[in-house]
């Protein structure tokens, strides 16, 4: 019978090699602190917790459809955790940002109870205020500093590790690993059964409810563990930030505005995407930067005309083009090649 | 008296919000769009208004004549030329595509007049006051007041008793049937958006008399008139009004327990009233 | 026989990648009543969008009086005296009664239907004018509906799926009403499921099946063999 | 061939704070020529490099600029100016990454206390100068003694670095003021870009203010101003720090600016001199208003001064290539600037030194504004020159 | 034998349309039940208050003796509930096979192998097996409707509705159709069809209900009811004539 040629895989030869190259990549981003400066590093570092919001980000909006303007409440929030469990809990940064993540998580529970009840337009701007409040809030903190913000004790920095290059070796290291964390459980959860749960809810809500999917419960699952991990990224920047102030760890322009900006420039709704578009971001930061306003009017220039022409973003457009997937998430059905049955 | 006070001081203050959100409330209403870039168009029309006042000598309201034309002329072309395009269930390209402006308006702002803050001179109208049941009042927060009632009004009236807005309300109801009608939608939307700068124009205006503006102080506004049409209901132009006072109310009645509370106040108690009222206070009655 | 008012060449129709329309054939002549019927997903509420100018179609696929306006938007096609009643009524819910037949006067055409004449259609109505519009009975609506699409003194009416959920007495009404309607030049094009009401009041019909046409002929010479066979495709 | 000394530079110049730095242009291009000779060391001549980036008015962006220079343009020096939000961020990257760091343009305090400072450690590598809360208040009560009001003073302090420093209750003005017998009002800290002020208004009336003090932003001043009139409160004297600095807001006031004061730091009146240029403080100014078309601001002086201390370290620094050496430059300087003397041995706690503070009054003097300076026994060598008048 | 579906007084309606109107009847376990009834009548509506899509405005909905009718679709879906829908409702940007992959993952909650073969199974069952990796959005009518089959089937239900399958379908298709489904029934799953081809509904079910306004105007054997007056004069289309 025909039926028993069939089989099913799960990947692909471009796949293939693209897993091959990352790994090989992955390698030598691991290798960095041996072959590249100091601000490569640091570099590197802050390309990686850029690429981990907007993994996180994309998941979101792109895959649950919550499209949020309020992560920076998440990460302001790890941000102070950090600060405040180092500073007055004595934990080693490292720890305290673990459990600035589950802090996350847990406080992003009421928040989910509260703003699920809005749809689109007002859900957007329901996790907006969500951040303003998380932002006026900790501004009445006086022993983080109130309104004008604390700077991380030198002691603690260094408490980190031996020595500077160490150090920065470590930081370097967490935020790659973090980073990898996120895109690695994204692609992992995507691939898994509550991901497909996920992207047939994305496509039709009325047939994935006659399913058996409980879309209240997948994006609240979804909500809950973006913002833990979005916290411990959070953490991480301020880590590397040395100093937090009410009005820069909930910037909504740096931590959600340039998050969205990465993701939909690269392509929403892809795991490439992100990638993609935090590395066209960090193209043009460092390549015009320097020309203040213009730079900024470039990038709104930029993000309207790609908005305008390729409304899939970059990867988008590969992707129609060469009907690429680098990270596979779907089934193919395979006629056996063997003879022998 | 010092509650009384807060509360009518919060009403007026509302009154300005309401100002700022009308034009937000309208598109919002009409074509679903979250215009991220509406508060900068304010501070554009400040300074429109402000070069036009100092050019022609004229008294900023006077100004109005000129900017009011201007604005809506340039959220014609905006419409037609951008934004249309970007309309549709998805609402992303258009708060990304607003996003985008909103950078552009607030540098080339910068480029154009500098980082100095600016204030339009309204002469005795910005200080005048006048005593009400034990109350000193402003001519100018009651006058903004007015305008913003008059403004909804105004726009309300059009929206129910015109053919332009039957057109507002038909093509936001169902844009292909408004088609079927007769009704060039892209062109009933740029109406829509001149409509909204029109009365960005005037908030512009009375922002510029009422306190010193820069290129960067638009975004921080705009939350306050997200709320006001959020807790007022989609589209409902009087609700925007109620939700501008009762968020008016809320920061000052906050501030008078302790100023630090001003915003937060107001934020709660926009989160609060969506608690209960997902679609906020009015929301239309759709079928 | 008259010239077409409309003549349809080579049509196709997709929403995204899905295919509704395939090389479609079909011409309206001026002054008669066409029936399309097929069943469920056949295709007929697309042709309808498609002639009204809410597909993407090219120029030359869809000519009106000898012109090509295919590429036209909705809101020129309706100028040029096409209307369209809808599958499923669509009253703008926020307008009341009257505002609905008015916006359908928008394109300001001139003609015999105006409000006045409109209630004298439907005397019910004038009686409900300032109400909201969902207010009514799904046949109350159906009536707007056409109202809306008289308004604009057309002349050709595309009616899709006028007796859906309506009940069989309403049904009779409306119908009563149809030869009015048309009475005075307008041509039409009714899509319905109910094969025997869709024979009975027009002059010629086809029959969609999966976006083809798949019979094509005069009312009354068509057998109830060769429209089921049409219909479902049973060979 | 002459070796480089690259000198890293941060500071606002687009954003909210971008009237802070808009001399930068002219003082930097100035910098540059007399550096363009190059600067002796130790019998060699070096080149000084600066590099200077913009932090948007952003602490986010100013920690970001401040990484990039000491990691990537890889700066022997940095240096940094204009409020917390930039000076903070600065120094506490250059301090992690072991870089000499020198920022002015902010209150000690804000600076020190905001950074965790612990008074007798310090900081190692982060040098700081200008004045603090003590000369303001100084300044202020020397003002508010000659003005003869009534001693009721109503408070507007910000929840923001400044504002959470000024209205400290023991660092900032609450103690000093009582001690002077001054009676405080200070309802609380406002969140910046309030559209309403109304009840701090009422407050104060109900208090009978006749002084009004704080630290604001412009936009914010501008409210408060408009509904103070409004509400019929109409204070004898009003001191605001920060907001009053600069000459076009005053100018955007109209006639509500004329006899507003503030506290002064540097003015064309200073009677000091460029240790670089031998310009006096008057040549720098009008030098400025004469290139650009605008009047002096404050901060020229500053921003002129930090390269001064800079040319002055370069040029005593024992070994230029060695931090630790230019390190021992800096803390060892000892020079007469044109906001003053900076001598790091003087200072009030470690790492900071501090230069004179008068407090003035902004005047009008036919269309245009003119910043009297009308308070100063606390730094008599400069020269009052001109009369607190009452509003 | 006992019931596996109960309906009690079910009614709902949108403003002035009532589409369940006191909707009361019970479905044996392992039977074969047929809904016509004309356009707008309400059979889909019932679909949606028995799969939870609707809630009704009172009634109770019994499934294998629970009382469901407070639970959401999900919930419903992996007790044992599935459904095709009428206008098809396809996960277009996945493919045929990961359409089905939902329903078997999901709803019938098979995971690994166990699930992929359960899809490929059905998918050749049904006749898409060659169609496994296209995006559902680019299938035709007729596939999407055997879409809709499929992911039934692969969600292992123990009571199947089925909404209007067999529209368009030639007579060969039918056929086939026909013998699909009373194959299924044979493997014990209650089924619900709601069919306007009633001949091929005919060939499946052993009871025949007949809604109108929401109400239930008639039921019984197949050919008994439709040769009553109710369903002629309702029916004075096509089918009563064929
Ligand atoms: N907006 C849409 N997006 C995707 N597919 C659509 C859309 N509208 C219609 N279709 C599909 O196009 C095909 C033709 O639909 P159409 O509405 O034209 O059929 P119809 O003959 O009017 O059917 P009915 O009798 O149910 O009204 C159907 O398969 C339908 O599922
Ligand atoms: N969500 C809804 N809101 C308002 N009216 C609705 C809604 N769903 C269905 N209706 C109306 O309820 C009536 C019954 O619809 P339903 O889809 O159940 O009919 P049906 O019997 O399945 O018809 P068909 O044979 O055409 O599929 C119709 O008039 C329809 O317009
Ligand atoms: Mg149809
Ligand atoms: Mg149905």
């Amino acid at each position: 019978m025909s039926r028993s040629r069939y089989h099913v895989t799960r990947t692909s030869r471009t796949a293939q090699v693209a897993a091959f190259l990352g790994a090989i990549a992955l390698l030598i981003l691991i290798a960095a602190p041996w072959w590249a400066g100091r601000a490569e590093l640091r570099l590197i570092g802050e390309l990686c917790l850029y690429l981990a919001l907007a993994s996180l980000w994309n998941l979101m909006a792109g895959y649950a459809g919550l499209v949020s303007v309020g992560q920076q409440a998440y990460v302001g929030f790890g941000g102070y955790l950090l600060f405040a469990l180092t500073i007055f809990g004595g934990l080693n940064p490292v720890l305290a940002i673990a459990i600035a993540g589950g802090l996350g998580a847990l406080v992003s529970v009421p928040v989910a109870a509260l703003i699920f009840r809005l749809r689109g337009a007002y859900f957007a701007i329901g996790t907006w205020v969500i951040a303003e409040v998380f932002r006026l809030s900790f501004a009445q903190v006086s022993a983080l500093g109130g309104g004008s913000g604390t700077s991380l004790p030198t002691g603690i920095v260094r408490s980190l590790a031996d020595g500077r290059a160490a150090r920065e070796a470590l930081a370097y290291w967490l935020a790659l690993g973090v980073t990898v964390l996120v895109v690695a459980s994204v692609y992992l959860f995507l691939r898994s059964r509550k991901g497909l749960a996920l992207t047939a809810i994305r496509d039709n809500e009325l047939a994935a409810a006659s399913l058996g999917i409980d879309i209240w419960k997948t994006k609240f699952l979804v909500y809950v563990v973006t913002s833990a991990l979005t916290a411990m990224v959070g953490g991480l920047i301020f880590l590397q930030k040395l100093r937090i102030s009410p009005d820069a760890a909930f910037s909504v322009n740096d931590w959600t505005a340039f998050v969205i900006f990465i993701v939909v420039i690269g392509g929403i709704g892809t795991i490439e995407g992100p990638i993609i578009g935090t590395l066209v971001f960090f193209a043009l930061r460092e390549t015009l930067a320097d020309l203040g306003t213009i730079y900024l009017m470039v990038l709104g220039l930029v993000a309207i005309v790609v908005m305008l022409k390729a409304p899939r973003g970059i990867w988008g457009l590969i992707r129609s083009r060469f009907d690429l997937e680098l990270f596979p998430l779907g089934y193919r059905v395979q006629q056996k090649q063997d003879k022998g049955a | 008296m010092d509650w009384v006070n807060a509360i009518v001081q919060g009403t007026l203050l509302g009154g300005l919000y309401a100002l700022f959100a009308a034009g937000l409330s309208l598109i919002f209403g009409v074509m679903r769009l979250v215009n991220i870039a509406h508060g900068d168009l304010i501070v554009l029309a400040a300074y429109l208004g402000l070069t036009t006042s100092v050019a022609l000598g004229l008294h900023p309201l006077a100004a109005l004549l000129v900017v009011i034309p201007a604005m809506a002329g340039i959220g014609y072309v905006l419409q037609r030329g951008v934004l249309n395009q970007t309309l549709g269930d998805d609402i992303l390209p258009p708060l990304l595509v607003t996003f985008g402006l909103s950078v552009i308006i607030q540098n080339a702002l910068l480029e154009g007049y500098t980082a100095d803050p600016q204030k339009m001179d309204a002469g005795a109208l910005e200080t005048a006051s006048f005593g009400f049941g034990g109350l000193t009042l402003g001519v100018l927060p009651v006058l903004t007041f007015a305008v913003a009632v008059a403004v909804i009004a105004g726009l309300q009236w059009m929206f129910y008793r015109t053919p332009l807005g039957r057109a507002f309300r038909a093509t936001s109801d169902n844009q292909d049937i408004a088609q079927l009608m007769g009704l060039n939608k892209a062109h009933v939307f740029g109406l829509a958006m001149a409509l909204s700068l029109a009365v960005v124009a005037v908030a512009g205006i009375f922002l510029g008399i009422r306190t010193s503006f820069d290129p960067s102080i638009g975004g921080g506004r705009l939350i306050f008139g997200f709320e006001a049409v959020i807790i007022g209901g989609l589209g409902n132009l009087w609700g925007t009004l109620v939700g501008g006072v009762i968020l008016g109310v809320a920061q000052t009645v906050g501030a008078k327990i302790d100023p630090g509370w001003q915003l937060l106040a107001g934020h709660l108690v926009f989160l609060l009233i969506l608690a209960v009222r997902p679609n906020g206070l009015f929301p239309r009655v759709d079928a | 026989m008259h010239d077409p008012i409309l003549g349809i060449r080579d049509l196709d129709a997709f929403y995204g990648d899905f295919q509704a329309l395939y090389g479609l054939d079909l011409h309206v002549d001026a002054g008669e009543v066409l029936a399309i019927i097929g069943a469920n997903g056949a295709g007929k509420t697309t042709l309808l969008r498609s002639i009204a100018g809410l597909m993407k179609n090219g120029a030359e696929q869809v000519r009106y009086r000898g012109q090509p306006i295919g590429a036209l938007r909705a809101d020129q096609i309706a100028a040029l005296g096409i209307a369209l009643v809808p599958e499923g009524r669509q009253l703008f819910p926020s307008l009341s009664v009257e505002e609905n037949l008015m916006i359908g006067g928008r394109t300001g055409r001139k003609g015999p239907w105006s409000l006045d004449a409109v209630y004298n259609l439907f005397p019910i109505l004038e009686e409900r004018k300032a109400q909201a519009s969902t207010s009514l009975s799904g046949g109350q609506q159906q009536m707007v509906a056409i109202g809306r699409a008289l308004m604009a003194n057309p002349d050709l009416i595309l009616f899709d799926e006028i007796s859906l959920g309506l009940a069989p007495i309403i049904i009779k009404d409306i119908y009563a009403a149809l030869p009015g309607i048309v009475g005075e030049g307008m041509s039409a094009v009714i899509v319905e499921q109910d094969i025997t009401k869709a024979l009975s009041v027009s002059s010629r019909v086809y029959c969609l099946q999966e976006g083809r046409v798949s019979l094509e002929g005069a009312s009354d010479a068509l057998s109830r063999e060769d429209i089921s066979r049409a219909y479902f495709g049973i060979a | 061939q002459t070796p480089t000394l690259k000198v890293g530079h941060v500071s606002p110049r687009t954003g909210p704070l971008a009237g802070f730095a808009e001399a930068d242009d002219y003082v930097l291009a100035q910098i540059q020529d007399m550096f363009a000779a190059g600067i002796e060391n130790n019998g060699k001549t070096w080149n000084v490099e600066i590099i200077s980036k913009d932090s948007q008015s952003n602490p986010n962006r100013a920690a970001e600029v401040a990484a990039d220079l000491i990691l990537g343009d890889e700066v022997d020096i940095i240096v940094a100016a204009s409020t917390p939000d930039t000076t903070n961020p600065v120094a506490d990257q250059a301090e992690v990454n072991e870089v000499p760091c020198i920022t002015t343009d902010c209150p000690w305090q804000p600076y020190f206390f905001g950074r965790n400072g612990v008074p007798g450690e310090g900081f190692k590598y982060t040098y700081h100068f200008f004045w603090g809360l003590e000369d303001v208040i100084g300044a202020f009560l020397d003002m508010w003694d000659k003005s003869g009001v009534a001693k009721q003073v109503g408070g507007l302090f910000p929840n923001d670095a400044d504002g959470n420093a000024w209205g400290h209750p023991e660092l900032g003005l609450p103690t000093p003021l009582a001690a002077a017998g001054f009676d405080l009002l200070d309802p609380g800290r406002y969140q910046p870009l309030s559209d309403d002020f109304s009840n701090y208004i009422a407050a104060f009336k109900d208090a009978g203010c006749e002084i009004v003090t704080g630290n604001m932003i412009p936009p914010d001043f501008a409210t408060f101003w408009a509904q103070a009139a409004q509400q019929g409160f109409n204070p004898k004297v009003v001191t605001i720090g920060k907001a009053l600095l600069f000459p076009s807001v005053i100018a955007s006031l109209g006639d509500r600016g004329d006899g507003l004061s503030s506290e002064v730091w540097w003015s064309p009146a200073h009677p000091f001199a460029s240790s670089l240029t031998g310009a006096s403080a008057a040549d720098l100014a009008n030098g400025y208003s004469a290139s650009t078309g605008r009047p002096w601001t404050q901060p020229i002086g500053f921003k002129h001064a930090l390269f001064e201390v800079i040319a002055d370290v370069v040029r005593r620094s024992e070994d230029l290539e060695d931090y630790e050496a230019n390190l021992a430059a800096i803390t060892s300087t000892n020079l007469d600037t044109i906001v003053g003397n900076v001598n790091w041995a003087n200072g009030p706690i470690d790492n900071v030194t501090k230069t004179p503070l008068v407090a003035g009054q902004w005047q009008k003097e036919g269309n245009a504004f003119d910043l009297k300076i009308v308070a100063n026994s606390n730094a008599p060598e400069i020269p009052l020159t001109g009369e607190l008048k009452l509003l | 034998m006992a019931a596996i579906l109960t309906l009690e007084n079910l009614s709902k309606s949108f403003g002035a349309v009532t589409v369940a109107d006191a909707l009361s009847y019970e479905v044996e376990k392992g039977a074969a039940l047929g809904v016509i009834g004309p356009n707008g009548a309400g059979k889909t509506s019932m679909f949606n208050l028995i799969t939870g899509t609707l809630a009704p405005d009172s009634g109770t909905i019994r499934f294998e003796g629970r009382d469901i009718t407070g639970s959401n679709a999900a919930a419903r879906s992996r007790g044992g509930i599935a459904r095709s829908f009428q206008v098809p409702q396809p996960f277009s940007h996945l493919t045929v096979f990961e359409n089905a992959m939902v329903a078997a993952t999901q709803a019938a909650g098979l995971s690994g192998r166990k699930a992929e073969e359960l899809c490929l199974d059905v998918l050749d069952q049904t006749g898409l097996l060659g169609k496994a990796n296209t995006a559902a959005g680019g299938l035709t009518l007729l596939n999407r409707k055997r879409l809709e089959l499929t992911r039934a089937l692969c969600a292992k239900p123990r009571l199947l509705l089925l909404d209007e399958i067999a529209g368009g379908l030639t007579e060969a298709e039918c056929h086939t159709l026909v013998d699909t489904i009373n194959a299924i029934r044979g493997t014990g799953v209650s089924i619900i069809w709601i069919e306007h081809v009633v001949h091929a509904l005919l060939a499946v079910v052993d009871r025949l209900i007949v809604i109108d306004f929401g109400r239930k105007i008639g039921e019984g054997d197949p050919k008994t009811v439709m040769a009553s007056r109710e369903v002629q004069e309702i029916y004075l289309g096509i089918e009563a004539d064929a």
